[in-house]
């Protein structure tokens, strides 16, 4: 059993409320900005548990090369602020409220109590802490990654791959249409 | 024995055909190619077979572990004379689709795949690889009739596959139980396992009536037989022949195969309800062929009739009828296809299907009259043609069972002449009818080729049954053996 | 029990069956000629042939031997399976030798007819093809060793009965004729397909020798109630084959097919197939004398229903065809007094005599223009003098004039009805009495009195071809019937000692029967009695219709009754035909269409009507899905966390 | 209370707000960022189980996800560019293009 430090306490309201401010935020911008917080602000509790490739990882591609991607779309786009409350729809928070909670109860009830307790960490026979750091370190996620998950993770090249053309098609398709637009 | 290019052949021509695209005729030559070199596999087939064996696997290829599936390849008995009654089926088919300027590529096409499909499900020992394979003579036929058929094609089409596949699933789901409780798929293994019966409704029991129901959907048992008239009256030609000549048979030989070999005893248990089934069918059948003013229709609904011989067949569970049961899967074959195939190419030159149509073909084309008299006449069982020999044996087989359904069967034998006759003298006989009068009835050269063997067949299998009888006698006294 | 007769194996016999075989593929699928005396000669030359190698198969083995040797043909093994085994072996008996010389010599002479009945045909090949066919299958009839192989003859001479019955295609009367025929007759097989699976079931054996030597003797031991029921299961298929009461109703309509047919099939030799089948198992049926009781009365019934029909028949085929009808009942009385001799005796001259009256009246309807009413004839004696010179001696053997065919037959089966009881013989006699009077009636009203049409004015004799072949019927009408004859008369035998040397050494006896015999006296009383009674009411008769000159049709209720046929085709019609087509009809429109299509639709509709309701639900927003699926997966947590 | 039950807290958290965001928001962009977060919410989780078991095996699952979440943002986003762009909106609403 360890105990959270107080900064991984800090780090999870922080994280909390950018996630609040995300989902409610009425301008988008702020929501962008928000999110790029959550994520920034995930990387750094990975850092509090030894978690550091996956911190690093998480840092540079989700709150650096994704949020930034979406700020500037949102910038490219110029949406407006609009408001989240929307008269009429009020049931229909009242339902996602119940459902999110019910998410979060339920999982909470199926996963916490198996953490930590009667896990590796407690039983004494592996020296604790040096293995459960070798398990996080770059070296391990990588032989993990290039030998057990290597399917996967071609097909995630793959995957990739596929997006970029994807992007680009799409990209060309619309010069087309518009093209066209102006023609007409 | 080469199995494998027993189906391959036909699936690799079947894809090859689809690239022949707009060149119908082409196609078509082509198709009769193929038609040579897998005769020449189902030569080798014939001319190696044993007959002294049941279950013996000639080639095996452990395709899906998992699932405890192999891709068993046998032939014996039970499945020999299929075999050969689908290629020549087949072979004329081919015959007479020559020149013939809507039987594109692609049908061809299509045809060939249900000939890999069927002959797969007819030589597969393995319940999964049969399942494959039994599922995948549907698609090829739906388009078939979909596609190629008359007016009422779509719904027919629907219902033909609705109706199997309503029945398949039950069959899958009972090879998903045997494989979770056997933990093998192959059939001699799953016979050798022991499968112990507790009564109709225990678990045996269960996986016996998926499999029972999905083969009596396909042979089809009354009263799930109502997909056929539709089925054969919109399908097209071809696609009729191979229907009743193989198709339907498919049901009866996983009867034998699957149901009787597996689950004796509880086959003994459905025995009664089975005959019964089979013995209305008979009536019901003949009742509603004698009542059609299509000729088509009323060809589908003699094949209810008839297939409710072999369901009395494979029910008695005895030597006799079982044998009489594989034999008539060849000799309705052979005189249904026949039927169809002759009234198909009357049909392509006239295109109405309508009793009242007709009449008088006799005056117009004698031979083709001869032909088609000849056919009729094997399909009431006439002796000297296969047709008695069947229900000669199935019927015998009944009596040493059961004395009523035998005399039942008899008033089939009664019905069959009246409806076979009655449609008879509308059409062959009698005054000239409009469309016969319209249209002239003459026959192309490949079409001759395609009715005559099948005729001299009938005429050589009605007075030289034991050429089949022969070869299938050690497997039916085999699964006899077993009850 | 084989060691009884030597065995001989000869591969003879099976060319009597390919001949006409040959015959009929060459003439129906190679020549095809339009050509008649081409087709007809082909069909004669082959029928010929089978004649000839019966001729000296009988010249080889004996016709009336005592001591015979059994010769077999064993050809191949048809089928076999389990308890069933037939091979398809031939057999020669004296017996069958007879048969065979009747089948294949009067098939000869009508072949010959024909080539020159035919004349006017445009496909005459077809019909030879057909007439070598039926010889063909009458032949596995007459030949195979086996009842299966019978049955194969068996309905092999009903197709080709009725194929040929609607020879002439094109009217739908003919086409009718034929298929109830065929039914007809199916009805009957239906009978024989019980008698076999009864056999395969109890006996294990088609074969007639073994089922003769085994069965009839005792020698295996077997429920008598199963021989019963197999014989009287092959009744019920004599009755269909040999037009008996129930099922003779197809033989009058039969006559719509040509008459060489009418004399060949339904006079001469296929009728006669129930017959000789009873006569071939005769030990059997001579094991079970119950059974002859009912043999006997319906032959009884059937002979004088028929000649009732017949007395008042203007259609001269038609008035044949009943008298055969009741001659046939005359040999079914035979076997049902137990004298097998006396029935196959007028089986063989029956053949004769009612084939020249067939040939006769088919020379007429030819000479005639193919006019059949004999209201439209009249003074044809002059016109065609020897036709009328062989239709006089058919009748005179039909009617038993002394020392033709058909006394020496008729009297023999007389004497047998009288051995049995003064009841049967009585009734028989008068049954015997209106053919005399019937068939001098026909022969009166055609061929005497004033031509009463301008068809009969112009009648002319027919050629060669058909007055041949008319001859040498004739001269056979007088001279089978000395082949067997009463002791009072000659005192020969040897048809007797050719039949019952066919029974592999089993006496016919029947069962419990004191076989006493009648006196001399006895039977010249007899024989004096029956031709007395017949000539006299043929004289009566020739007087009678000697004056006829208008078209008069019969008057009265029994006239018309008679006329009628006693309304059996429509009653049959009514009670059978018409309940059943309603049933057919009720049970297709009902369980097909209504129950199981209606419950299909019910089911298909009822999915459609889901679906569009159902397809609310598919609005296209993805957010909507989104919705659908969070509810789905708290559902699924719910269930895991509160529920399991 | 557990360092790892902290950590599979906020992420289930963070999960849920982005379930709530997902089902409530109305314009696509933002819809997409709560679906960012709920993919976050999802590795903090497997980050915390893979320090459970002391194996690589969650931490190599973050990593394929990102990827994922990389690969879904920006064809994501370019869609989204290309329907302003024709129509001039990505309030999801306006889109029923799913629809059969």
């Amino acid at each position: 059993m360890i105990e959270p430090t107080i900064l991984q306490y800090i780090l999870g309201t922080l994280i909390l409320s950018t996630a609040i401010l995300t989902v409610l935020g009425k301008n988008p911008v702020m929501s962008a900005m928000s999110l790029m917080g959550t994520l920034f602000l995930t990387g750094l509790l990975y850092f509090t548990v030894g978690a550091h490739f996956v911190g690093t990882v998480q840092i540079l591609i989700y709150a650096g090369a994704i949020c930034v991607l979406l700020i500037f779309i949102v910038m490219l786009l110029d949406l407006k602020p609009h408001n989240v409350r929307i008269p009429g729809r009020k049931p229909v928070y009242l339902f996602a409220g119940g459902i999110s909670a019910l998410f979060a109860t339920g999982l909470v009830i199926s996963t916490l109590p198996a953490l930590g307790t009667n896990g590796m960490l407690d039983s004494g026979v592996i020296a604790a802490n040096n293995l459960v750091e070798d398990a996080q370190s770059a070296k391990a996620i990588s032989l993990t990654l290039l030998s057990k998950y290597m399917l996967p993770f071609q097909v995630t090249a793959l995957l990739l791959l596929a997006a970029v053309m994807g992007v680009v098609v799409i990209g060309q398709k619309n010069k087309l249409t518009d093209s066209e637009g102006k023609g007409s | 024995m080469n199995l494998l290019g027993l189906f391959l052949i036909p699936f690799v021509a079947g894809l090859l055909l689809f690239l022949f695209g707009k060149q119908t005729k082409l196609a078509q030559w082509a198709n009769l190619l193929f038609h040579l070199f897998w005769g020449v596999a189902v030569w080798q087939c014939w001319s190696n077979f044993n007959a002294e064996q049941m279950g013996e696997i000639y080639w095996s290829w452990n395709w899906l572990p998992m699932l405890n599936s192999k891709l068993d390849l046998g032939l014996d008995g039970l499945s020999m004379p299929l075999v050969i009654l689908n290629y020549v089926l087949s072979l004329l088919l081919a015959f007479y689709c020559l020149g013939k300027e809507k039987l594109s590529s692609s049908y061809l096409a299509l045809f060939s795949i249900l000939n890999a499909a069927s002959i797969g499900s007819l030589i597969s020992l393995d319940a999964f690889a049969f399942y494959i394979f039994w599922e995948f003579m549907l698609i090829p036929m739906y388009f078939l009739i979909g596609k190629w058929g008359s007016k009422n094609r779509v719904y027919a089409a629907l219902k033909f596959f609705a109706f199997t596949m309503a029945g398949s699933l039950l069959m899958l789901l009972a090879i998903i139980a045997l494989s979770k409780t056997y933990g093998t798929l192959s059939w001699i293994e799953l016979k050798n396992a022991g499968i112990v019966y507790d009564g109709l409704w225990g678990q045996t029991g269960l996986i016996f009536l998926g499999f029972l129901i999905a083969f009596s959907v396909k042979i089809p048992i009354w009263p799930v037989h109502t997909w056929l008239p539709d089925a054969h009256t919109e399908a097209p030609t071809g696609a009729s022949v191979i229907l009743a000549g193989v198709l339907l048979k498919l049901g009866v030989y996983g009867i034998a195969r699957w149901c009787l070999v597996l689950f004796p005893e509880a086959s003994q248990d459905v025995s009664t309800v089975m005959m019964t089934l089979g013995a209305i069918g008979i009536v019901a059948g003949s009742f509603a062929a004698w009542k059609q003013v299509d000729i088509k229709r009323m060809i589908a609904y003699s094949s209810v009739a008839h297939l409710g011989f072999m369901v009395l067949g494979l029910f008695a569970l005895n030597v006799e009828a079982l044998s009489g049961a594989m034999f008539q899967n060849l000799a309705h074959g052979l005189s249904t296809g026949a039927l169809f195939l002759i009234f198909g190419i009357i049909y392509d030159r006239t295109h109405t299907r309508k009793v009242a149509d007709y009449g008088g073909l006799a005056s117009k084309n004698g031979l083709l009259a001869s032909a088609f008299v000849f056919s009729a006449m094997a399909s009431i069982g006439l002796p000297g043609l296969p047709g008695f020999i069947g229900e000669f044996l199935i019927l015998s087989g009944t009596f040493f069972t059961n004395k009523i359904f035998a005399f039942v069967g008899l008033s089939g034998v009664l019905l069959g002449a009246i409806y076979m006759l009655g449609m008879l003298r509308k059409v062959v006989f009698g005054p000239v009818g409009p469309a016969v009068e319209a249209h002239p009835i003459v026959l192309e050269w490949n079409e001759w080729v395609a009715i005559v063997p099948l005729l001299l067949l009938m005429l050589v299998l009605g007075m030289g049954p034991q050429l089949i009888l022969s070869k299938s006698m050690f497997s039916t006294e085999w699964i006899m053996g077993l009850f | 029990m084989d060691e009884v007769f030597a065995i001989q194996n000869t591969s003879l016999l099976r060319w009597i069956i390919l001949l006409p075989l040959i015959g009929a593929i060459l003439n129906g699928l190679v020549i095809r000629s339009k050509n008649v005396r081409l087709s007809g000669l082909v069909a004669t030359g082959f029928s010929a042939a089978a004649f000839f190698i019966c001729l000296s198969l009988v010249n080889t083995y004996g016709l009336f031997a005592e001591d015979f040797a059994q010769v077999i043909d064993p050809w191949f093994t048809w089928f076999s399976v389990g308890r069933i085994h037939v091979p398809f072996h031939l057999e020669y008996t004296p017996l069958t030798g007879i048969m065979l010389l009747v089948v294949t010599g009067i098939g000869t002479l009508i072949h010959i007819f024909a080539t020159g009945y035919m004349s006017e045909e445009k496909s005459p090949f077809r019909f030879f093809s057909y007439l070598n066919l039926f010889l063909a299958a009458m032949l596995v009839l007459v030949l195979s060793s086996n009842l299966v192989g019978i049955f194969l003859g068996w309905e092999g001479v009903g197709l080709c009965s009725y194929l040929l019955i609607g020879y002439w295609y094109e009217s739908n009367e003919n086409t009718a004729a034929g298929m109830k025929a065929f039914v007809t007759n199916r009805i009957g097989d239906l009978g024989f397909f019980v008698a076999l699976f009864l056999l395969a079931a109890h006996a294990g054996t088609f074969q007639i020798q073994e089922l003769i030597t085994i069965f009839a003797t005792g020698a295996a031991p077997i429920e008598g109630g199963i021989i019963l029921a197999i014989l009287a299961c092959l009744f019920w298929a004599s009755t269909g084959k040999s037009a008996q009461i129930p099922l003779y109703v197809w033989l009058p309509d039969a006559m719509a097919g040509p008459t060489p047919v009418s004399a060949l099939i339904h006079a001469a030799t296929m009728v006669t197939s129930g017959i000789f089948v009873s006569v071939r198992l005769w030990p059997l049926f001579a094991s079970q004398p119950s059974i002859l009781e009912w043999i006997l009365w319906v032959g009884m019934a059937t002979a004088w229903l028929a000649a009732l029909i017949a007395l008042t028949q203007r259609d001269i085929k038609k008035v044949l065809a009943y008298s055969t009808v009741s001659q046939l009942g005359f040999m079914f009385v035979a076997l049902g007094v137990g004298a097998p001799v006396a029935a196959f005796f007028h089986v063989v001259t029956h053949a004769f005599f009612k084939a020249l009256l067939f040939l006769g009246a088919g020379s007429v309807i030819h000479g005639m223009h193919h006019d059949q009413d004999m209201f439209n004839m009249g003074g044809l004696r002059k016109k065609m003098p020897q036709t009328h010179a062989t239709f006089l001696i058919g009748t005179l053997a039909i009617i038993g004039f002394p020392l033709t065919a058909g006394f020496f037959s008729k009297d023999m089966i007389l004497a047998k009805a009288y051995e049995h009881g003064p009841l049967a013989w009585g009734l028989l006699l008068l049954a015997a009495v209106l053919t005399a009077f019937y068939m001098l009636r026909a022969y009166t009203m055609t061929f005497w009195g004033e031509a009463r049409t301008e068809h009969a004015k112009h009648a002319h004799e027919s050629s060669l071809w058909m007055t041949i072949p008319l001859m040498l019927l004739a001269a056979g009408s007088l001279i089978v019937g000395f082949m067997e004859t009463p002791p009072i008369i000659f005192d020969i035998h040897a048809l007797q000692t050719a039949i019952e040397s066919s029974w592999y050494g089993v006496s016919g006896e029947i069962a419990g029967h004191s076989g006493h015999h009648l006196s001399h006296a006895t039977e010249w009383v007899l024989v004096l009695i029956t031709s007395v009674a017949s000539l006299g009411v043929a004289y009566y008769s020739y007087k009678k219709f000697l004056t006829v000159t208008s078209k008069e049709s019969a008057k009265g209720f029994a006239a018309e009754l008679s006329q009628n046929k006693f309304y059996v085709d429509e009653g049959y019609q009514l009670i059978i035909m018409k309940p059943l087509s309603a049933v057919a009809s009720a049970s297709w429109r009902f369980l097909d269409v209504v129950v199981i299509n209606g419950f299909l639709h019910i089911v298909r509709d009822g999915m459609r009507i889901g679906g569009q309701v159902l397809s609310f639900a598919h609005t296209g927003n993805v957010q909507t899905y989104a919705w659908y699926l969070a509810a789905a997966v708290a559902t699924a947590l719910v269930f895991v966390n509160w529920v399991i | 209370m557990d360092q790892l039950q902290l950590l599979t807290g906020i992420g289930i958290a963070i999960f849920s707000l982005g379930v709530l965001g997902f089902l409530t928001r109305r314009s696509g962009i933002i819809a997409l960022m709560c679906l960012e977060l709920m993919l976050n919410g999802v590795n903090l989780c497997l980050v915390s189980f893979s320090r459970q078991h002391a194996s690589a095996d969650g931490s190599a699952l973050v990593m394929l996800i990102i990827l994922v979440a990389a690969a879904e943002a920006a064809l994501a986003l370019a869609l989204f560019v290309a329907l302003f762009r024709q129509n001039g909106s990505v309030e999801l609403d306006d889109y029923r293009m799913l629809k059969g």
